[in-house]
Formats: structure tokens, C-alpha cells, sequence
């Protein structure tokens, strides 16, 4: 680490310059923007960010930003992430995947990563679909979905992302969009704090092979009604000028209802470090029609990060044990021959 | 039979011999390994040579009593140099039926054989498949049998204890090695203090096994039971500090050892799988020297790890056997993509797929040559013996770090459990291993720019202002763009094939381990098969026979001067492998040579004996 | 399939006559004897049987049923027995794993055939330790834990295997013990009347690695306050004559308190066919010792099977498209030469 | 430069030729696939035959203008048998500059080159890499240059239509073809009725685009910018029914083709990966030809649902490229273990890692022989040609079922991709697959109790009663029991590779696809060089040469004979291999024979020139 004072970065100061080959249109783009200019604002040096990712449209990331980067195997950021982590704890190790490469085979090492709390951030441009191989259904996909694959519809129900990040016991997840440029930048900011893993998902369109995906959600009409934004410590309202709102009936069944002003003892009030994870669950599959989309931090709690017990362990062993190398190649019992 | 009864009066005859090979053998639950590990270090420290074949089955504790159950544990202590466990035992201590049914084929003729008798009952002699006791029968006929009842005696001497019934019969093992180490002349001194310092937080224990150890070796000199008491001398081993060390024990070491030479951490990412599980084990008692452990999820995600980490500037090490191997191929096409350290230790086991997984072989050498898509070529190297482990481990570490490389070392379960003495060395004996990491931008050229001796690429840690760089398995140009131009594909596909053909020259040519150029025969092999080929060469020779051996410890690239050896010996070059012949396809390949090969795929190692009959055949019919 | 009458079998007719070699005391043997029990007691014929495993002591179930059956590799019993399934959907297909085996390297197949809800019928046994490789912590160990691999203790948290499977979309979860031949039994049975996945996390006691890890549940006095049974419409009792009881709080937190005669309107009443997964959710990770651990079905939901689903689709096909395979050989447009 | 000016007066002269060559090159979202697609199918229809190279880049839409983004199409029609798509092209059709710059070394000295002079803007010029207008200076000399306003022209020609701006540009394609069709004397209809079918749903994008078509066609007649009109006549093709095909599409095929004609369900367990995701797409609609789907998680899952779907009685298959072959490696040993039918298809790409994944290779070869761990034998075929696919797919399950095991079948990207006419198989010629199920218990003597002839295990679909069975990874013995036993494990390791190694005896000997066995040369090949190998030893034996070409479509085990072929011509073969000598390694290990190879590693097939110059300059040495 360098211990010069950091400089002062613009948005173009993390573009490596390299020509950008995504689909003209493709929501990546937006991302892109809004992880420059979060990073520039971040106050890190630059080169102590590291980005790995696995293969797929999304998980050209790295070759876009002017920082050290991985361009892995498919599936399999967050192990090379995790080497990384481990071996460098003062690096800012941020891994960018699709929802194919994160959750269709590299689903293992994505809960792997949130169970042992490994201080990597890691977003997932989810768009539904698997854009780099043109066009197949992904395990995020909406049942019936008619792909390359799947001509008669896909007959699996889609993973929540979120809900597999909090049934492996994450700490820290959270949703925003690529069209919404401010709040991605929010969520990026605010998974850069969190110690430990910080997953985000980003609802992103691929405008060639599911074009439209998230149009419920970003469109600017529609988001009115299917958008909930979480603060902490607020009301879950929507729609119209807040006029929804969701609460939870006492057999712990949630329902949207009209604004009260706050009078109903059910109402869900945020509280993204609840230690028990069961309403950041709850919330993390609630979705249009029935419901709106939650956008913003589900949970944030504190727990101790893996990097940071995995060194306090090696640290451990050398105050309390010898370092000696010709004993240890001795061992306990040596015997000399003359 | 002949059942020995105790020799009457005097002291009993002392005999010296050159070396003893003794086998123990007993349920998965009787602490056969254990027995036999003293057995061998109390010999070591005697001063003897000493090799040693662990033998377990598959499973944690199967059925008592059982054919599968049966745990063996072979061992050769000498006066002389000793590189096998030898052929077949002087001694047999059999525990039960089962053991006796499944080893006593490995019992020499005439030689000794201890049972305990207390588990020669009916309901043992039937899960061994008896109708009658052996101890009854002729089946016994021409050894020197010897029935103790172990079990009884032992519980006798534990009378005044206050251990459970289970808790002092599982102390019968002293027993019989205190009666061995009466018979073989070893002290016990050793044991006892190996006892103190195991069971330092249990006293009762070690002082139960202690009282047990004593009485069987007091068993045996008060009942007179043997006719001869044997002695091994010291045998003429080079001078030096020496330990007894397994392949797995020596692999570990081996990773402090690189740590301190190299000043980088080494960062060990692994998922358990048997024979490789204990490098994890051992090596997650070194975080004092620089050795960090991380047991992943599963055999990809522990060598991404590694490689993440050698990315980050440690020395990513992964450590598995040949079903780990197999997941691992399409992360290794990776690290030959991103030209990085990382260091790839498989511990070979009977295969395919699951195989006879507590087994040796030496089945996966076409897998580390070959198992990746597209061409992927990576340095392998094979260890020789337990205690070469240590070195081929540092071998390959450096060879890792200055060709910018992928290593793979090939061990096996022969090696990995078997134990020898071992000469310790001096750390400032060891070579450093130079490590050099790009920092100035000035004069950074392009991640994938070579060095003009290596053709390895520059190596810069994640952290250091101005090189900031990607790295990743699409094609690269050499600044590092991704390129898909034909020609530069072509040009990079052949500049990663010319770095690993040009660790050539930074490796010991081709020479010969015995005999001369001129012979009638040389033998050739690779990995654990080297002691039992040396001991076979050096016995041939000793009948005055014309036969040389070879060993190679690096398959690819292959040692220079090998291609003329091999074909200065085209057609009178005997290759034996614990496979279907994949060393030997290999170097009929690139050296256009004849060479007969010696195969056995039984989960077991080489007898000198089934060496040197074929060497004698192959000189027959030349002659 | 066959169309005689199903014969009455016994519990012996189950066993393959293989000699069993666990270690004496190993937990398995009484989930064999119970699966054994239940299988004769199921009526479907033995022939219809199919059980599926990985790798581990757990996974040489196979083996000793005297079934049809595969010990696969490890961690990928799920695909094999999700290819089964797919093939002959009439096949009872059972997929026998540990906690090795189905969470460490196989944790994605695992998610997957949860997610696609494939009518497979998975029991997990969990010893919290990797058995046959001798004692290596496992992704259930509590952390902390010093094992083979882990000197100084193990530092990443547990998974909970209910909460994995719920988060990935299970449609029936239920959690047992070895020890609990009769609740076994009848979770056992239970799953096999459910359509559709089915994951039973059955604990284990490895006596030889890791002795005792479940004492605190199976023994005869700890279980009274450790345990809480889940019956369907049953308020959560649990302690000594049933003296305790769960509660939700407001804010959705749970609580253990002294039971009330039900007054209590916040006191939870286990309803396993809610289709909102929270609540199962919120059972699956209470534990010992701030809770007792809820042994029985936590969700069973119906929804369609897989399997169901891709026959469903080429009987479609096979009614609305031609099966000409000359047709389908020569393709929209031909030509022909003389 | 010669820019062409329209041709004056009277109709334009036609002139017969024997063989077009076109390429067609844009950006990724010009529809140049599409167009070249129609050109192919087109040209097959009118009875010609054909060859195609689909180029494309690995991004979906790299950016517009640039080089990398630029996408390409070569086809080769012909009235004579047409095996490559042709060296170096007559005309280029180049859509924007980067189209030009990237393509220009293709065309012919003197060939026609059409360029749309809209795109030939500053912007896009930079984007190039030009720094003036190549319609302007010297580079393009010696071509016959046709700049015409495509992108105006067609935006006119759709004037009176509703589309948007951006939905009309994306006509253009069609203007280009129509001028081709004009040009090259081909029909409108086929194009025009594939339109009505396309867009069946969207009438006003087929009448659109059928306007723009007509429009180029008439653009080219009335214009007269072009001096000559060719004419390729019929191709003298086997009679037949005809159909044009890509490799994968003959795949999907063949795998109905297989339920047929055995009359199992056929299970694709598949992850989707570039080349071979196309597989899974056709597959995808032959549900009601007995081909059931599957998109697994990942390629192991893909595998294990394959092998799972076998052992339930069906026929598992799993398509995949390297990076998939790599993964499945493990699984794989499995499926050797059960020894159950499994058809393994791995569509190669450029290497190593993710390499050049939208180019072609053969380097997989190594990795399909040897890339599991432990003795773990399978057969290996690769097929020759697109339409090839399709037989050998059959021969690969005919040869799984009937010796019960994986089998793996090699294609790469130039032939999945690649369409040729493809003579279409009468069902009824068909050979049938017979599938034999063991149900009766009383005959039933144990899982692994083998076929005499074949060394096969008996296959039985769970549900049979009474022959409740357990298999797995472990070593078994023959009753299917796990085994231990050195010997046994040895006898098993020989079984199942004599039970491969037998296969020879079922699959055709080696013979020489064109020549004499006294040639002087012969050029061996396997894979997808068959076309550019065959077509080099015609022309060069034209030429009066004597060389001969023989193709392996089987790789393991190697067929009969080969051997005494090679060893007649050791030292005059060339290996012609899209790597860097994988079989050249295996055939001189196997037969001791010296091969030359030729090597080319660039994601780009062999062009007959290279192949012919190196069959020259070998024939001239050895002269
Ligand atoms: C081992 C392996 N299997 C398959 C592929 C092919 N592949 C590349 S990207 C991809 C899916 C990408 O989907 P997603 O992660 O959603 O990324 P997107 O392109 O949608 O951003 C697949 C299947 C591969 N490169 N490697
Ligand atoms: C690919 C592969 N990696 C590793 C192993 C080694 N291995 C066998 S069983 C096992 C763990 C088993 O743990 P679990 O599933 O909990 O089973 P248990 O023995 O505890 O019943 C491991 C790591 C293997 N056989 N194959
Ligand atoms: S295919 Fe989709 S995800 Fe990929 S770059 Fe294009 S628009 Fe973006
Ligand atoms: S090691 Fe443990 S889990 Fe395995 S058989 Fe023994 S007691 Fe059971
Ligand atoms: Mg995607
Ligand atoms: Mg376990």
C-alpha cells in the first residue's frame, strides 16, 4: 500500500482506455459509468483495487477499468477473488459476474463466499439471460421463457439471487438497476464499507437477447408501482407519492396495502442489521405483480471477515510459536550419523 | 506346524543380519499404522536404514474382524542401504484370522509368525473364511509360529488400571511391539518418550501403553519364546542430522522450506482426498513459516485460490490426487494463459474414478501431461522417495517462479505414506530462490513482454502504482490486449511451448543412477518405482550382471541427453510403471525407441524380485 | 413398471447382503435400518427403487439396499439422479449424501435440483465433518472447530442446510436424527409423498471423528430442551411437559418464552404448507442454545415436479408435431439430383 | 485503383465458370451471416455444390467500425465437388472500412470488390485505422472496385414503408445479396419464400426486406456497373435428395436419426458453450423425435445427467466444447467405471483456457485421449466434414451401445458452423441400432460378467425385477461386487481396455481416401482437414504428382491396418493438424513411424495452397 497521500481521481482515471465491445444499448455500459465514478469518489489508489470475473458478456469488466484485473474461467471469480483476498487482505478485491457465470456454474463458490464471509464485493449484472453464448434462458430466467434453448418455454422456476445470498448466510446484500446510475453508485459505496462479503445484484438489460427484462422495474412509469426503495429506519412505501405500503399480517404473511399514515402496527419498517435474516428473506423475494421490487441494502450486519480471522490466526501462531526453520525441518526426533 | 516352544535355559542366541523386513497386520481398528510407525522410527534412530508400506483399506473401520478390514503395515530396517519395504517378511505379527489369511502369503518361508490367539475364535475364523484354525491345521507348515495371547496378557497387565475393557485392549499393539523390539534388539526408549509427548494431556494412557510395551518385551525375553535374538547394525548412511519422514511430511516441509527461501508467502489451497489429504494436514501447522492453508469447497475452487493468490504475489500451491486432478484441468489451462507460479502437487492413487483410493499408482501421468484443452503445456515432475519429495518440491518451486509457470509434481500413496530416514538439511544449505517482481512503470512493457533467457513474463504484485494490468484466458497480445489476429495467436500458442521445451536447460541432464553406458540393460523409471528399480539394478549387478538404471524426475520437458542414452540402449531398455505403459508411449514418441515395458496395475508397488526376473528374461533373450 | 400386485416386503428384503462397513457405532447404521424399514413399508415394488450417492462414509448407502443403485463421484449425485428422474420419471429415485458431499463440492447441484424442484428424495446425513477422508471440518462444523485441517480451529461459519435449500427455492425441507428411528421413519415418508424435491437433513453422529456433535439433540435429557417437534396446526411447544413455547415478536424477531395456554397470540403455530418460505425459513437456522433445534417438516408445498413439466412438454410436441423422421431429415428445402 | 464504370449499352456478356468463391464481411450487426447463410443455400439449391466459413468475432456486438468487431462469410460454390470454401475469394463485399481493411488480403489479385461507400465516413475510417479513404488512394489497385451507396440506396428503395430508420439500414444486407444474385445468374425465389417463412409473423419486414432484394437485383441489371454476368452450372453431385447442413444441425440430426433407429429415448444433458450451444438449440425441437433436453447447470451436471440418464435406460449424450471436455474429465472415469453407454460430443475451438473461442482447432485431441485420470480407455472419433457429423454421431452411439461405453465424438468450430449439401438419408437405409436390455434374472450371473465377443456388461434398466444391481467408481469385481483385490483390479484395468482396444474389429480398416499405395507421398488427416487435404491431393495428383491422402475418423482405438500404411510410408507422410502435432505424437508412438507435420495454430482452417505448398516442398526433398 502505498502511504502517500491518495490522489484525487476522475471517472476517466479508471477507464484502462480499451475499446469497449458490448452491444450498443447493453445496460453495461451504465454500470461501467456509475463503478468509475464510485471508485474515483472512493478515495482508494488505484492499484489497490483488483476486479476478477468469470466469462460472460458482464465479466468483460475488467479489461474496461484501469485497475488489476482478472478475466477468469467461467464460474469461478470468487475462488481466484478469494486467493487474492486471502493472500492480500489490504486489496480491494471486487468480483463482477453474470447471473450464468454466478449462479448457474459457479452457483457453489458464490454461497461458499457469503457463508465464509470473505471480504469481496461482488456484483451480479443480472439480465436474465446468458447474453455472451446468444441467448439461452439462465437460472434467473422467468418460467416459460422461450430461448435459443428452450423453444417451448423453460420449464425451471428462476432463483432469487438474493434470497441463495441470504440462505448461505450473507451479511451484507442489496439490489439496485443499471438505469439508475446515483443508486448503484450508493450500493457500490455502501458495499465497499461493509467488512466482510457484500453482494449486490444489478438488474441490467441486455437489449439484444432479453431486451426489456427489467422494463417493469426501470421503466419510469412502471417503476412507480413496482419499486420499493429501502431506507433504514423508514417505512416500506411506494407508488404514487408513497401512497403504498407493505406490512406484514400477524401469521407473517406480508401484504401491500394503502398508506396509512403510519398508523398500522404492521408496517414494515427497515431495519437492514436485523442480526436475524428471516425479513431480509422475506423481502428479497418479494416481485411484481403481487408486490413491488425492493431496491436498496436488505441486510447489512456485522460479522467477523475471513481474511481478517485467517490472519489474526497466522499472527496467533507467530507470537506463540518458533519460527525456526531448522527445527522445524528437524521435527522432534533426529538422530546424527557421524 | 511347528509351534515354537519357549527355548530352555541360558541366554538366547544373538544374531546379526543384514536387514529385517517385518509386516504387521490386524484390523482397521487395531493400530496396525501406528505400530509400524514406531516400529520404523525406533529403527531410524537406531541408526538403520529404513523404508516402510503402509497398507489401509478404503474404509474408516471396517467390519472387525473382516477380509476388507484388514490394515497392513510393511517395513525393512538395515545395516545397509534400504530402498524398498522389501519383498517378503521375516516376521508376520498377525492380530486376527483375517489378517493371517490376507498376508501370510507375504511371509517368507521359514519365517517368523507372531498371532495372538485370544482372536482365534470361531466367530473370527469364520469372517476370514476358516472352516477350521489355521493354528490347528498344516496350512502353518514351515514357518515358526508363534501363538501369544496377546489380548489376555494385556489386559493382565493392565489389571491395576483403571481403563475401560475397550480402552486397555486397544493397548495390545504395544504388546506385540514390545515383543519385536525384544526380538530385534531396538530400545525402548524412543517409544517411550514418543508416548509422553503424545499423550501428555492423558498420563493414564501413557503410562497404560508404556506398562503394555514392557510386558511384551519382557513377555519375550522371561518366556523364552524366540530361538534368536536378531541385530541390525547401523547402517553406512552419509553423515548427517536425520529424521524419518513420509513423501506427505516431506511435501509440507517442503513448502516452509520454499517460504524461507523465497520470502513469498505460500499460500496452500486444498479440498481433502486421500493419499494427499495429510499435505494439508501438515502444512496447516506452518503459518509460523509462512505457509497459509485454505481448505476450500472443492479441488476448483482450492486451486483458484492458489492462483488468485499468486496473482496477489504469494506462491499458490494446490495439493490432490487424480480425481481432484481431473476438476482441476480447466483452471490449469488458466494459470498457462496468465503465465503464473502455481504449484500442482498430485499424490497418485489407483484409479479410474474411485478406484482402490487407499492404493498406489502411477496411473495419472498422462493426465498431468495432457488433461487440458487446447495446447496447455506445463512442466511435470516426479518424486523418487519420501524424502525426495522435499526436493522436487523446492525443484518445482523454482522452476515455477523463474519460468513464470504452472508446475505439476507427481507424487504417489506408496511415497506419500511410506517413511525413510531423511538427511536433514541445513536452511543455508538450501538455494535461495530468487523472486523478482516488476515495480517500475518506466520500464514495463506489456504484461505478456518475455524475458530475453526464460521467455517468462514479468511477475508485478496487485498494489504497485502504474502497472496496472489484466491478465485472463482470452488470447493476448504481448501488452497484454486481448487479440484474436491469427498470426498472434499462432506466435503465443508456440512462445508458451518454447518456455516450458526451455526449462531444458535448467534442470540436470539425463545420467545415469547405476552401472555404465556400455551395459546390456538399462531400466528406466520415474516417480516412486525408483527404489525398488535401483535395489534390483544393484542386485543384478551384484550377480555380475551388465544392467544400468535411469531415473527421471522431470517428464516434461524431458532432461537433454536423455534421446541419445535411450537410443544408444533401443531394444534392450526394460521401462517398469504401475500402469499400462504411459512413460513408455511417451518416450517411443519423442525418441523414436524400443523399449519393453513392465506393467502392474494392482494398487501395490514393485517387488524388487518381479524386476529383476524380467531384467534376467530381457538379458536372456538378447543374448 | 410392473402391473402385478406389489408384494409385501420385509426390512431384510431391502438389504443387499453386502457386508456393512461403517465403523461400529457409526450413525448410519440406524438411517439404514430406518430407510430399510420404510422402503418395505411403501409399497412400491424394490425394482422401482433407484438410490443415488456421492462419495463419503454417508455415500456407500447404495451398496447395502438391495436396490437398484449408483455410488457416483463426488458431490454429483444430484445430476445423475436428476438424469434418472428425467429418463423414467416412474423410478422412485432417492439421493443419499453428506454434509461433505452435498454442501462442500456439490452445494450447486444441490441448490439446483431445489430450485428446479426435480422429484428427487435427498437425506443428508450431517455429522458435521468429512468422515471417510478422516476427519476434516466440513461446511456444517461450528466454527472454531479443531480438526485434522483446522489445528488452530476452523474460522468460517456453518452452513444450515435447511436454510440452503430454502433459499434456493425447496419445496420441502424437514430435518431428523439418526437417532429418531421412528421420526425418521416418518420423514422418510414423508418425502416420498411429496411431489417434487424433497431434503431431509438427517443428523448424524460420526463417533469416530466427531463424537457428540449432536449430543446436545439426540441425548435423553438434552433433547427435552433442545428440540422443539413441528406438527402441522401445533403451537411451537417445547421443555419439560411442553412448559416452553416460540413467539414472533413484532418486529418478526423470534423468542422462546414460558408457555402460556396459547394466549399468546404471537406464539407461533407451525403451518408447513404457507407458500410465503420466511417463516420455514426463520425455523430452519433457530439452534441451541439460545433455541431448541425444530425437528420434523419445516415446508411442504405443492408445486409442479420437474419432471413432470419436461414430459408434460414432449407429449405436447409429440401431439402437435409430426414425428416423420424423413421429414425431419430432409428440412424445409430440398433439392433433388438425377 | 480501376473504379469501375457501369458497363455502356447492349446486355452485360455472361461467362461460364467452374467455381465462385465469395466472401461477404461487415460489422457483427450487418446480418452478414444471415446473408451468407442465403447466398450458401441459395447456390446449393440451384445445384451447385458448396462450402461455407462463417467468421465471426467473440463479442455479440463488438463496436461498430471496428476492426474486431468485424464479422465475415466465405463461400466457395462450384459445378464441380467443392471441399473447402476456397483460398482466396473473386469477390468481397465489404459493408465499412474495418470490413475492407481486415478482409482485403483474401481477395484475389483482379477480384471484384463491392464496398458501401456510405459507411466510408471520417468516423469510420478512423475507426479503421485509415488516415485517408482507401476508394481514394492506391491500396486498392489491381481489384475491380464497385463503391455503391448501399445503406442511401436502400433507405430509398423502402421510402413508402413505416420502419423505423434503423430497422430499414438493417435491410441493406439484402441489397448486397440481390446485386450478388444478379452477378452470380442465382434465383430470387428460394430467398424470397425463406423470407415469407421467417417473417411470417412480421409481413411488413418480409416485404421490406424482399423489396431491397429486388432492389440490389435490379440495381445490378439496370445500373450495368458489372462487365460480366457468371454462370456456375450444376455440380455432378451423387443423385439424390439434397439438403444444405451445418455440423451441429447434422448432429442434432443424427441424434434423432439414432432414437429411430434404436429405439431409445436419446437424453442431451448440455451447458451451452460456443461452438457447439447450437447443438442444444436444434436438439431443443426434436422432442417429438425422441430427443428429450437438458440445460444443466454446468457442464459436470450436464454429464452426470447424461450417465444417469443411460444407466435408467436411455442413451445419454452431452455436447460441449474444451473447456466443458476439461470439466467433465472426472465424470467421464465414472461413466468408464459403469460401463454404460454415453455419447461425449466436444465441438473444438482455439486453445488454451478461453483461447479463441469463436475460432476453429483441433487441439483437443490430446485431452480427449488422456484427459481422465487412471487407466481410463474410451474410443475417440472425430468426423470429417459437416454432413460427416451426421454418420459418425450414429457410428459413435451405434459402437456405445453396443460395447457399453462413453464414446467420445470430436467436431470444431469450421464444421459446426460450415454447411455443405448433405445427400439426406432415407430412413429406411438407415442401419439399425440394436439395444438389448438383460431382464431375466435367471441368466443374470453379475453386472461386469462380459459379452465374449464384445467384452461388454450387461445392460439393465432399473425397474426390472429381480436384478436389483449397485455400480460406481469403485474397483469391482465381475459380480458386481467392490473389490479390493490387487489382482482383480489388474484383471479389470486390462478388461476394459481390451474391451476398447476390440473395437477395431467393428469399425472399418484404414484405406486411402485418394491415391495409390505406391505414392510417393501420402498425406494423413483427421477431423475437419479432410476437406482442404482431400482437395490438395486432387488437385496435386492433376498435376500429375503421386500422393495419396488417408483420413482417420476413428482416433482410438486406431483401425486396422493403419499401421502397415504408415510403415510403407514412414518418412514420406505429412500430417497436416490444426495444433501442434497431437496425432503426429500418437501414430509415432503407436507404429514408430516418422510423420512430418504441418502445423498451423491460428483459429483459421488449412487453405489448399498451404497444404499443396507443403506436399511439394516434402516431395522435392525426398526427390
Ligand atoms: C466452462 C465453460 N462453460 C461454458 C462457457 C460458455 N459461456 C460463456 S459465458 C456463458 C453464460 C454467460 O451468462 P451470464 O453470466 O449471465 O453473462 P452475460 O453474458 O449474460 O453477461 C456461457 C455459458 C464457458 N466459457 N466456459
Ligand atoms: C473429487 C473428489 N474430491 C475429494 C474426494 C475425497 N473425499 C471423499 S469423501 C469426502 C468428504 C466426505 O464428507 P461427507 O460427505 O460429509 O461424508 P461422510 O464421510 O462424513 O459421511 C472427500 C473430501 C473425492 N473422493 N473426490
Ligand atoms: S449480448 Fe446483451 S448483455 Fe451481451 S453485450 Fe450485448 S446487450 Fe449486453
Ligand atoms: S468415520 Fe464416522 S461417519 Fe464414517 S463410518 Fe466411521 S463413524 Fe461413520
Ligand atoms: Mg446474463
Ligand atoms: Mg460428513
Amino acid at each position: 500500500m502505498s502511504s502517500d497521500p491518495v490522489p484525487t481521481y476522475k471517472k476517466k482515471d479508471f477507464s484502462s482506455g480499451l475499446e469497449v465491445r458490448w452491444c450498443p444499448g447493453c445496460g453495461d455500459y451504465s454500470i461501467l459509468n456509475a463503478v468509475q465514478t464510485a471508485f474515483a469518489a472512493m478515495g482508494v489508489p488505484r492499484e489497490n483495487f483488483v476486479i476478477v470475473s468469470g466469462i460472460g458478456c458482464s465479466s468483460r469488466f475488467p479489461y474496461y477499468m484501469d485497475t488489476y484485473g482478472i478475466h477468469g474461467v467461467h464460474g469461478r471469480a470468487p475462488t481466484l477473488a478469494t486467493g487474492i483476498k486471502l493472500a492480500r487482505p489490504e486489496l480491494d478485491v471486487w468480483v463482477v459476474t453474470g447471473d450464468g457465470d454466478g449462479l448457474a456454474i459457479g452457483g457453489n463458490h458464490l454461497i461458499h463466499a457469503m457463508r465464509r464471509n470473505v471480504g469481496l464485493k461482488i456484483l451480479m449484472f443480472n439480465n436474465r439471460i446468458y447474453g455472451l453464448t446468444k441467448g439461452q434462458y439462465s437460472p434467473t430466467s422467468e418460467q416459460g421463457k422461450v430461448t435459443a434453448s428452450t423453444p417451448l418455454g423453460s420449464i425451471d422456476p428462476p432463483f432469487q439471487p438474493l434470497s441463495v445470498a441470504l440462505g448461505a448466510g450473507a451479511t451484507f446484500v442489496a439490489r439496485t438497476a443499471d438505469r439508475f446510475g446515483k443508486h448503484l453508485q450508493e450500493m457500490i459505496r455502501r458495499a465497499a464499507c461493509h467488512r466482510g462479503a457484500a453482494f449486490i445484484e444489478v438488474l441490467q438489460n441486455c437489449n439484444i437477447f432479453n431486451n426489456g427484462a427489467w422494463g417493469q422495474i426501470t421503466g419510469k412509469q412502471e417503476r412507480i408501482d413496482n419499486v420499493v426503495y429501502l431506507e433504514q429506519g423508514q417505512p416500506l412505501r411506494f407508488g404514487e407519492e408513497g401512497r403504498r405500503a407493505l406490512i406484514l399480517e400477524e401469521c407473517g404473511q406480508p401484504r401491500a396495502v394503502e398508506w396509512n399514515d403510519g398508523g398500522d402496527p404492521r408496517l414494515i419498517v427497515h431495519d437492514e442489521t436485523r442480526p436475524e435474516p428471516s425479513m431480509a428473506f422475506l423481502l428479497s423475494h418479494l416481485a411484481p405483480p403481487e408486490f413491488p421490487l425492493p431496491l436498496g441494502v436488505l441486510r447489512d450486519v456485522p460479522a467477523p471477515a475471513f481474511e481478517d480471522l485467517h490472519h489474526e490466526q497466522i499472527r496467533r501462531a507467530e507470537q506463540s510459536e518458533s519460527n525456526d526453520l531448522a527445527e522445524l525441518l528437524a521435527g522432534p526426533s533426529t538422530w546424527t550419523i557421524e | 506346524m511347528t509351534s515354537q516352544s519357549p527355548s530352555q535355559g541360558g541366554t538366547t542366541p544373538r544374531q546379526r543380519v543384514e536387514a529385517a523386513i517385518i509386516r504387521l497386520a490386524g484390523d482397521s481398528g487395531d493400530g496396525i499404522q501406528l505400530t509400524g510407525s514406531r516400529m520404523s522410527e525406533t529403527s531410524a534412530l537406531a541408526g538403520n536404514d529404513v523404508a516402510t508400506l503402509p497398507d489401509y483399506p478404503a474404509e474408516i473401520r471396517a467390519p472387525a474382524g473382516t477380509l476388507p478390514g484388514v490394515s497392513g503395515f510393511q517395513l525393512q530396517f538395515a545395516s545397509k542401504s534400504v530402498l524398498t519395504p522389501g519383498d517378503q517378511a521375516d516376521a508376520l505379527v498377525a492380530f486376527n484370522p483375517a489378517a493371517l489369511r490376507v498376508n501370510l502369503s507375504g511371509l517368507k518361508q521359514g519365517g517368523i509368525l507372531i498371532v495372538n490367539s485370544d482372536a482365534f475364535d470361531a466367530n473370527n475364523l469364520r469372517k476370514a473364511g476358516y472352516d477350521h484354525s489355521p493354528l490347528e491345521g498344516h496350512e502353518l507348515e514351515g514357518f515358526r509360529v508363534y501363538p501369544v495371547g496377546i489380548t489376555s496378557i494385556t489386559r493382565q497387565a493392565l489389571e491395576q488400571t483403571d481403563l475401560s475393557l475397550r480402552a486397555k485392549d486397544r493397548c495390545k499393539n504395544f504388546f506385540a511391539l514390545g515383543m519385536l523390539y525384544w526380538l530385534y534388539s531396538r530400545p525402548l526408549e524412543p517409544t517411550l518418550e514418543w508416548l509422553r509427548r503424545k499423550f501428555a494431556s492423558q498420563p493414564e494412557l501413557a503410562e497404560a501403553n508404556e506398562k503394555v510395551l514392557r510386558a511384551g518385551y519382557n513377555y519375550a525375553e522371561t518366556a523364552r519364546i524366540f530361538q534368536t535374538v536378531y541385530e541390525v547394525a547401523h547402517a553406512p548412511l552419509p553423515a548427517g542430522l536425520y529424521r524419518s519422514l513420509d513423501g506427505n511430511e516431506a511435501i509440507a516441509l517442503a513448502l516452509a522450506a520454499v517460504a524461507h527461501q523465497s520470502g513469498l508467502q505460500v499460500f496452500l489451497g486444498s479440498y481433502p482426498i486421500t493419499p494427499a489429504s495429510t499435505v494439508l494436514h501438515r502444512a496447516g501447522r506452518l503459518k509460523a513459516h509462512g505457509v497459509a492453508t485454505f481448505q476450500a469447497e472443492d479441488e476448483i475452487a482450492a486451486v483458484g485460490a492458489a492462483l488468485g493468490a499468486s496473482f496477489a504475489g504469494a506462491l499458490g500451491v494446490t495439493s490432490t490426487s487424480g480425481p481432484g486432478l481431473a476438476l482441476k484441468g480447466e483452471m490449469l489451462g488458466l494459470a498457462v494463459m496468465m503465465e503464473l507460479p502455481l504449484l500442482v502437487i498430485c499424490v497418485q492413487r489407483g484409479g479410474p474414478s474411485t478406484g482402490l483410493p487407499t492404493k498406489t499408482e502411477q496411473a495419472d501421468l498422462d493426465i498431468a501431461l495432457h488433461g487440458r484443452h487446447g495446447e496447455c503445456p506445463m512442466p511435470v515432475l516426479a518424486a523418487a522417495s519420501p524424502g525426495d519429495c522435499f526436493h522436487m518440491v523446492f525443484e518445482a518451486a523454482r522452476l515455477a517462479i523463474r519460468h513464470m509457470t504452472p508446475v505439476i509434481l507427481l507424487s504417489d500413496g506408496y511415497i506419500a505414506n511410506g517413511a525413510e530416514p531423511f538427511r536433514v538439511p541445513a536452511p543455508e544449505d538450501l538455494p535461495p530462490i530468487p523472486v523478482h517482481f516488476h515495480t517500475d512503470p518506466e520500464t514495463f512493457r506489456g504484461a505478456y513482454v518475455r524475458d530475453a533467457a526464460t521467455g517468462a513474463r514479468p511477475w508485478v504484485r496487485p498494489g504497485t502504482p502504474g502497472l496496472e494490468h489484466r491478465v485472463g484466458g482470452l488470447e493476448k497480445d504481448a501488452q497484454g490486449a486481448v487479440s484474436y489476429d491469427p498470426e498472434n495467436h499462432e506466435q503465443m500458442v508456440r512462445a508458451r511451448a518454447a518456455k516450458i521445451e526451455g526449462i531444458e536447460s535448467d534442470i540436470p541432464p539425463a545420467s545415469l543412477e547405476e552401472g555404465e553406458a556400455e551395459d546390456d540393460l538399462l531400466i528406466v523409471g520415474w516417480g516412486s518405482t525408483w527404489g525398488a528399480i535401483t535395489q534390483a539394478t544393484r542386485e543384478l549387478r551384484q550377480q555380475g550382471l551388465k544392467v544400468s538404471s535411469l531415473h527421471l524426475r522431470y517428464l516434461q520437458p524431458l532432461p537433454g541427453g536423455l534421446g541419445e542414452i535411450l537410443e544408444q540402449h533401443s531394444g534392450r531398455i526394460l521401462l517398469p510403471e504401475l500402469n499400462r505403459g504411459q512413460l513408455r508411449e511417451v518416450l517411443s514418441a519423442r525418441y523414436g525407441v524400443t523399449i519393453e515395458g513392465l506393467q502392474k496395475v494392482q494398487g501395490q508397488p514393485f517387488r524388487v524380485s518381479e524386476i529383476k526376473a524380467r531384467a534376467r528374461k530381457m538379458l536372456e533373450e538378447t543374448r
